[in-house]
């Protein structure tokens, strides 16, 4: 039995769909990460989860209950909102009791509960401020208190996390991963930033326009995506996107690249298969990683082919450089470590990691 | 263009820069004398003819204080000074309450909802001259309510309350809260819009009814706007004239008596400028009572707003 | 500047059953209907006397159920009645309403816009205490100005004029049309300000093509405000205005205030109703800016 | 050419009709004419007064009435008249107790242009049938008997509506007609040592038992016309009322001797009384000659016999020169109030009113009324009742 | 000449000092970046160098010309605002013309200006509408076309991409930099995301509690910082501070940290000289990517140092994985392949690049 069942859920906002067919389903402790870009319907798929928003049709069940029409309050759910939401009017600690206080727990009781998640979460010394004195990422950890405290089936996070500056949002999410460890309580996080899904997720489902498009383990999204929208939108800088044509090298299927430089053919990405007749039109997708400066290449390294593009712009981020080429009408984006990065108008002599490369089908957009 | 600018000496600019400067206040210049005008030397005015010997007519010359002296002997003046703190603190609570009720039942996603919120709008938008008269009407025992119940066939119905002098002030509480609750509830509606959301959401999901989310969360959350309102409402209170004159005309005896009615009468029906003036004295160090406090608030709470970032 | 939604997007009854919701909201519904018919009874009362007979006025009281019917009040109220000395009905004082209103509230609104501008935007070394000052202004009572202006209206000449009554108005709307205008324009971001600079643009460009096109709904506000109050206002017509010079306000004190003449209650009723029709509309039509600009202007 | 601008409060209804008629006399006689009707309250009158004062244009003509002339003589703004009052003798028509009031320094300042009754009683002669009484009472005590019997019909006795100055209006005629002493020292002299006396305490007792047992808990801020209405269409016998209340009846289609009948109110002492109030017109000194020949024009138009009439029939009162002939176009209880106002004269009955503001300073004048109102509309005590009007008076001097 | 010169400038508001003591040049066509924490005075600093906030003491100028005293109207600058302070009521196309109206300039040059700026933006589609309806990537770019328009000697920007999502936010600073090509106007922008100013800028001024801490090229900022406060500021993940002591280490002077696990002798950071005797309390910075697994030690490489860790948290991004390692009271962040990451619980055995750590004061929080 699953934790959280979710089938073939829509909704509408009058003629507008703006949610198609979710199917979805969390095993008992999993955490989830609903990645997908702005207004693809993330908070509207939470808030149908939490009750804030009615089904319009489908099932929503929580441990096996359909809770389709059951209000917020009975879901036993808890909810953490970008906001935050904390009540303004009240200290950190009645922010914390006011749950329990609703549903009627005894104050001995209230008091032990947030004795425990105030250590939890180290923010004993804040428990008399009011929300307006603290920092954001204070404000962060008490709305995480919050919902700790009454111990629900289900916590439900909408972008916690993108209030804080990048500093405080790198600490913060290794913060929540090691609750989540301790806790073990299943968990649905919205997130728009594909990095926190990434790293805190056991499996993510990657939305689009209302449309699940892939749900999986992080590491299978990364290095197979389902479809061009998964491939670009899950990792920075952005995979680059190739059109190519299918060829044959050495009597095995290749990929051939038209540069004006010249016809580069590079070997099929490993897992692709050949579906193709020679001559028909493909995407090729490479990840900013997956390049070598050509005179790094580790022998024994297979699948590998050999681009030589112009440098356009180089980005020193200090541990890795960014460093922007020209293939044609596109642009590529290659990772290099800082002591091997070309200078703007040099040429890049590049090798590419074939065996993690994607192909995808211009049509459909999905994987080959 | 750089080459324009390099023209110009630096000399001219400085001068154009400093007119510049001074623009804004020669601009307000107007406004700071018409202010200086009507509230200063008003004021001082006032002041010193309430410390005159003046009566048919102003008259400048000292005569002490014993304007103040009879003012304070006097039994109407007690009253009416008395019924502005009764019909003040009544009046803007009992609006804020309603306004507030109100606000909440439209802020229930309501169809029609512009409609109900000109319903209650409305009377703001009307003098008392117009419908105090008619409130009147409708408060007298023997042609409103109290006549209608018996017509119905409740014998022994009795709202009488306009005709009893311990009464009467609470029905021109009344009639003022329903001519000042619908701004009350414009402002608090609005307010009440202006919270945000996700505290109802987060509410909802804490487990709490909505009659708790809206006494716990929203109405604290928007207690700036409850001081605005309380702080118009009092000033409405404390000027209160056409509505006492058109629904009670001051009476039974002199129970619905109020300041502004009294400074009014001794003025300019008795002739007694000096004492009116007192009287209107006295009424600025109410309103001073009121309005001295609500800046320290606002001043404490900017305070505090900075000292948090 | 703090954006107030006027529908809210959020439905608490989402959720928890059907039975739960039509409850809630027939109880809703019930309330507020139950409101609507505390705040309509008066008008209604007035509108319906509008259209009796005196005698039967005179004879039932104004709380019957009406026997008779006759358009004759609306008819006497608009063009024969007698008041204070002309026998024309209320019109003329209509229209001296209006001339007096609609300068007073556009002078007023127009210098409180700029004031609101240089208090919010321009602040220079004591310009809060200022603003503080000019807003006293809201709090005194009329009664206490009465001689005072008549002082000044007298020795400018303008006793008995329609332009001394707007000189009133426009002073004493001064406070609040600032103070509306002032906390309106604080919502405005520094940075829009900054970048006009930057541009080039000086304090008259910046206020016409900047902060003026940002100031449709404090502008409704104060309008609304200011109009209702000069309309509604009848202190001032009375003692600084005479026979046909008066406001519509003050004519109608002449037909209410009279105890001990013969008062025509069902023609007083359709003056009083045609005197509310202005601000009415000024309601009805502004209503919704009213609000929004309302909490933004008053809630600093 | 002679002009005028009158300010007065004549605003609406027969009452600017009648002063329309007054400015077409004064047309007539060559005049530029203008007025300044002040709307409602009496406050608004003399703020307006004020405010012109206070401005430096005093207008040439106002509506002022009983002390109020004698106060704003005392300014020395005022217009001296006697040479046109020389001219039209007015000393010899005008009612004797009319002329202390336009002289109060020895000149004419102001010329009257009525004289109300304010000791009127009227009553439904069907309610009093009906009840038993066979005729309208002439004393307290039969006043007292006669609405033991009303009130035992099922009946109101007293149709009233509590205001200051309706409530003040009452007990004129009550002191007046209980002891005449008592009312001219302390109504019309301002007496405290009087308005603490024993007949005083009488009075307000007298006053007590109507109001607690002859007057209907409804009539705190009652209307006017709404009381009289209570007379007139039997809900109630009898009206305290000045002789204004004709020009309500009328317009409420009553007729004399079926819906109401008047007559003088009880008296103890027996005879024929008389509680006088006059309107009357005070002119201000102006610079414009033009002004100074329309003060003389409007005194003399006022004073016609001519303006006189048409005025009164309007309003309800009689003239204020005893020499006009009432017989055409003038009600019934017009006509019986001149014969009451001979015969007063004649007898030595004759007072002015303080409920209507012609004896006493406006300041002390409040000051009593404040205590009659609070007297009717509270259990106050008959004694403390006298003793508080005459702290109230004492206070004001 | 410098293009912009500022010299001992020193600002309060009252009695708070907020900016104490700054000097700072810019050549001609160079782009500098003000980094530092919130509320450390950029914004201050920028305001300053406009004209919108008067000098306390100290001098700026422009071109040579001292600007003091100058109106920002007469200073010949443009500036771009975090908030893109867009007129609300105008179109984009009379956003741009506002200011060259306000100057008098004639319609044809205006018109001239905008077409212009406009398809060097690409933004021609967008002329006619009002800013509310953009989306936040294309108000950024009239926000930059209308600082582009009137061609002043300096511009100005404040934290121009901070409300942008940050996939957008890759995107625009690869647009800020081309575009800094091309126009090649001495520019000054303010960010507090370090990697924008390593990327953008050609030298970074890095401020803190209005102090101006260091004023140099992005990589010796990056590589050398001055202090505790600008190692720790640039870089994400931030460098790992260990506390350590002077030793020796065969003779030559080293550093040593005491851990749970016994203690670690490591070389001497390159560069470094050993001033102290040992014993002295020093403190270590390592920066994340400066870890190599052990067994990937590439052969010839000196100056390494070798630490073996507990794991506490794996976080894997997609192209790298970040692994939090216990030593004693404090975390160590390193940067791994994703294919070599440990798991939780293991013991990571990690070399670390001595030849590229800094070695600080504890007291002076200076590098040593
Ligand atoms: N109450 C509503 N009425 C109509 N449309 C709505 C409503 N709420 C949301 N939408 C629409 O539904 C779509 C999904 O919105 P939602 O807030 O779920 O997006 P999101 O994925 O959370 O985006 P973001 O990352 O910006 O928060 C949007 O197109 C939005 O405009
Ligand atoms: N007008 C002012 N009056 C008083 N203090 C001010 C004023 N403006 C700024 N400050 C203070 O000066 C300091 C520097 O502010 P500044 O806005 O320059 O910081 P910043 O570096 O731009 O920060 P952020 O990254 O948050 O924009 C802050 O402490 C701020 O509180
Ligand atoms: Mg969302
Ligand atoms: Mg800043």
């Amino acid at each position: 039995m699953s934790s959280l069942t979710i089938h073939d859920l829509r909704k509408s906002f009058g003629a507008v769909e703006v949610l198609k067919d979710i199917n979805l389903e969390a095993r008992p402790g999993e955490f989830i990460a609903l990645v997908g870009p702005s207004g693809c319907g993330k908070s509207t798929l939470l808030a149908m989860i939490a009750g804030l928003e009615s089904v319009s049709s489908g099932e929503i069940r929580i441990d096996g209950r359909l809770v389709n029409d059951v209000a917020p309050r009975d879901r036993d759910i808890a909810m953490v909102f970008q906001s935050y939401a904390l009540y303004p009017t009240m200290t950190v600690k009645e922010n914390m009791a006011f749950g329990m206080e609703s549903r009627g727990v005894p104050k001995a009781d209230q008091e032990k509960a947030i004795a425990r998640v105030a250590s939890l979460l180290q923010i004993e010394p804040l428990l008399r401020r009011k929300p307006a004195q603290l920092s954001g990422g204070q404000r962060q950890r008490v709305a995480m208190g919050r919902a700790l405290v009454r111990d629900p089936k289900l916590f439900l996070f909408d972008e916690p996390l993108s209030n804080l500056d990048a500093k405080l949002r790198v600490e913060m999410r290794t913060e929540i991963k090691k609750l989540h460890h301790r806790v073990a309580k299943t968990t649905i996080y919205v997130t728009h930033d594909q990095i926190e899904a990434m790293t805190l997720a056991s499996r993510i489902a990657v939305m689009h326009k209302g449309v699940l498009q892939q749900f999986d383990e992080p590491q299978v999204i990364y290095e197979r995506p389902a479809n061009i929208f998964v491939a670009g939108f899950m990792g920075s800088p952005s995979m680059n996107f190739l059109a190519a044509r299918t060829a044959s090298l050495d009597g095995a299927a290749a990929v051939a690249l038209d540069l004006p430089e010249g016809e580069s053919v590079l070997p099929l990405p490993t897992g692709t298969k050949p579906q193709k007749a020679p001559g028909q039109p493909v995407i090729l997708g490479i990840r900013p990683e997956h390049f070598t400066v050509a005179h790094r290449a580790q022998p024994g390294q297979t699948a590998l082919g050999r681009l030589r593009l112009p440098v356009e712009v180089v980005e020193p981020t200090g541990s890795e450089t960014m460093v922007v080429l020209r293939a044609g009408d596109t642009e590529i984006t290659a990772r290099y470590e800082p002591a091997d990065a070309p200078k703007v108008g040099q040429t890049a002599d590049l090798l590419v990691d074939m065996a993690k490369a994607c192909l995808f089908d211009p049509v459909t957009e999905a994987r080959l | 263009m750089t080459l324009a600018l390099d023209h110009r000496s630096d000399s001219s600019l400085a001068w154009r820069n400093r007119l510049a400067a001074w623009t804004p206040r020669l601009v307000l210049l107007p406004t700071i004398l018409a202010s200086v005008l009507y509230v200063l030397i008003f004021t001082l005015w006032t002041l010193w003819i309430s410390v005159s010997n003046s009566t048919l007519l102003p008259n400048l010359t000292y005569g002490g204080f014993k304007h103040y002296v009879a003012l304070w002997n006097h039994q109407r003046w007690t009253i009416a000074y008395t019924n502005l703190f009764v019909f003040g603190s009544l009046y803007v609570l009992g609006s804020l309450i309603l306004g507030t009720f109100l606000a909440i039942l439209i802020d229930q996603r309501v169809r029609g909802e512009s409609v109900w919120r000109a319903i209650y709008l409305y009377p703001l938008a009307i003098s008392f001259v117009v419908t105090g008269t008619s409130w009147r009407w409708i408060l007298d025992p023997s042609t409103g309510i109290e006549a209608m119940l018996r017509n119905m066939g409740f014998e022994n119905a009795s709202f009488d309350w306009i005709v009893n002098r311990d009464m009467a002030i609470y029905c021109v509480v009344i009639a003022g809260m329903w001519q000042a609750s619908g701004f009350a509830m414009a402002l608090i509606l609005a307010g009440l819009r202006s919270v945000d959301q996700d505290l109802i959401k987060a509410a909802q999901i804490d487990g709490a009814s909505m009659a708790r989310i809206y006494r716990r969360v929203v109405l604290p959350s928007i207690r700036p706007i409850f001081v605005a309102v309380l702080v118009i409402l009092l000033q409405f209170a404390i000027k209160t004239f056409d509505l006492v004159y058109a629904l009670t005309g001051g009476g039974p005896g002199l129970s619905t008596n109020v300041p502004a009615i009294y400074v009014y009468d001794l003025m300019f029906q008795r002739g007694q400028i000096g004492q009116g003036a007192a009287a209107a004295i006295m009424i600025l160090l109410a309103l001073a009572a009121v309005l001295v406090p609500y800046a320290l608030y606002m001043a404490w709470r900017q305070r505090r707003e900075a000292a948090n970032g | 500047m703090a954006d107030v939604t006027l529908a809210r997007d959020f439905d608490p009854l989402a959720t928890g059953g059907l039975r739960r919701k039509v409850r809630a909201k027939t109880l809703v519904y019930v309330l507020l209907t139950l409101f609507a018919a505390f705040y309509l009874i008066p008008i209604l009362i007035v509108l319906l006397n509008s259209f009796r007979e005196l005698p039967e006025i005179n004879r039932t009281g104004f709380f019957a159920i009406p026997r008779s019917f006759s358009v004759q009040p609306w008819n006497e109220a608009l063009n024969t009645f007698c008041v204070v000395g002309t026998c024309e009905g209320i019109r003329p004082f209509f229209l001296n309403s209006i001339l007096m209103a609609v300068p007073a509230t556009a002078i007023s609104t127009a210098i409180g816009l700029v004031n609101g501008y240089i208090l919010s935007m321009w602040r220079f070394r004591g310009s809060e205490w200022l603003f503080g000052f000019i807003t006293l202004g809201v709090f005194l009572p009329a009664q206490m100005t009465l001689l005072p202006w008549a002082y000044i209206l007298g020795n400018a000449g303008l006793t008995n004029t329609i332009t001394g009554l707007v000189l009133i108005h426009t002073v004493q709307g001064l406070s609040f049309t600032t103070l509306f205008c002032r906390n309106y324009f604080v919502n405005i971001p520094d940075d829009l300000i900054k970048a006009a600079r930057i541009d080039g643009a000086g304090f008259w460009r910046i206020f016409r093509r900047i902060v003026l096109p940002l100031s449709p709904p404090i502008v409704i506000v104060t309008v609304i405000w200011q109009f209702t109050g000069i309309w509604n206002d009848f202190i001032y017509g009375v003692i600084f205005s005479s026979g046909d010079k008066q406001p519509i306000t003050s004519a109608l004190i002449a037909l209410t205030a009279g105890a001990t003449s013969v008062r025509y209650h069902n023609v007083e009723a359709a003056a009083v109703l045609m005197a509310a029709v202005p601000p009415l509309l000024v309601y009805l039509f502004g209503g919704k800016y009213f609000m929004r600009g309302l909490t933004q202007g008053a809630v600093k | 050419t002679p002009r005028t601008n009158m300010l007065h409060q004549w605003a609406t209804g027969s009452d600017a009709e009648a002063i329309a008629k007054l400015g077409e006399m004064f047309t007539a006689e060559g005049g530029t004419w203008e007025q300044t009707s002040i709307a409602g309250h009496t406050a608004n009158t003399l703020a307006k007064l004020r405010a012109d004062v206070v401005a430096g244009n005093a207008p040439p003509a106002v509506q002022l009435k009983g002390p109020e002339i004698a106060e704003w003589n005392g300014t020395g703004m005022t217009m001296n008249l006697d040479e046109v009052a020389t001219a039209g003798n007015w000393d010899s028509v005008v009612a004797p107790e009319l002329i202390e009031v336009m002289k109060p320094a020895g000149s004419w300042v102001a010329v009257p242009m009525n004289i109300h009754r304010v000791n009127w009683m009227y009553y439904n002669p069907s309610v009093l049938e009906a009840a038993g009484v066979a005729e309208a009472p002439k004393t307290w005590d039969e006043f007292n008997a006669a609405c033991e019997k009303i009130v035992a019909a099922g009946k109101i006795c007293v149709a009233h509506g509590s205001f200051d100055w309706t409530d003040a209006t009452t007990f004129d005629s009550i002191v007046y007609g209980m002891d005449r002493d008592l009312y001219r020292s302390a109504f019309v002299e301002g007496d405290t040592e009087a308005m603490r006396s024993q007949p005083m305490i009488d009075a307000f007792a007298e006053y007590r038992r109507i109001v607690d047992e002859w007057m209907d808990p409804g009539m705190p801020g009652r209307p006017f016309e709404e009381e009289v209405a209570m007379m007139a269409n039997g809900d109630a016998a009898f009206l305290f009322m000045g002789d204004w209340t004709i020009g309500t009846l009328n317009a409420g289609g009553y007729t004399f001797g079926e819906d109401y009948e008047c007559t003088q109110a009880p008296v103890n002492w027996g005879g024929d009384g008389y509680i006088l109030n006059a309107d009357s017109v005070v002119f201000f000194q102006q610079d414009d000659p033009d002004y100074q020949e329309g003060s003389v024009l409007l005194a003399n138009t006022i004073m016609s016999p001519e303006f006189q009439t048409v005025f009164n029939q309007a309003k309800g009162s009689i003239p204020a020169r005893m020499d006009v002939d009432l017989s055409q176009g003038f009600n019934p209880c017009q006509v019986k109030s001149q014969e009451d106002l001979a015969k007063s004269i004649e007898q030595g009955t004759l007072v002015r009113s303080m409920a209507h503001n012609m004896t006493v300073p406006q300041a002390m004048r409040g000051a009593m009324m404040e205590v009659i109102t609070e007297f009717v509309n509270s259990d106050m005590a008959p004694e403390d009742a006298a003793n508080a009007m005459a702290d109230a008076v004492e206070a004001n001097m």
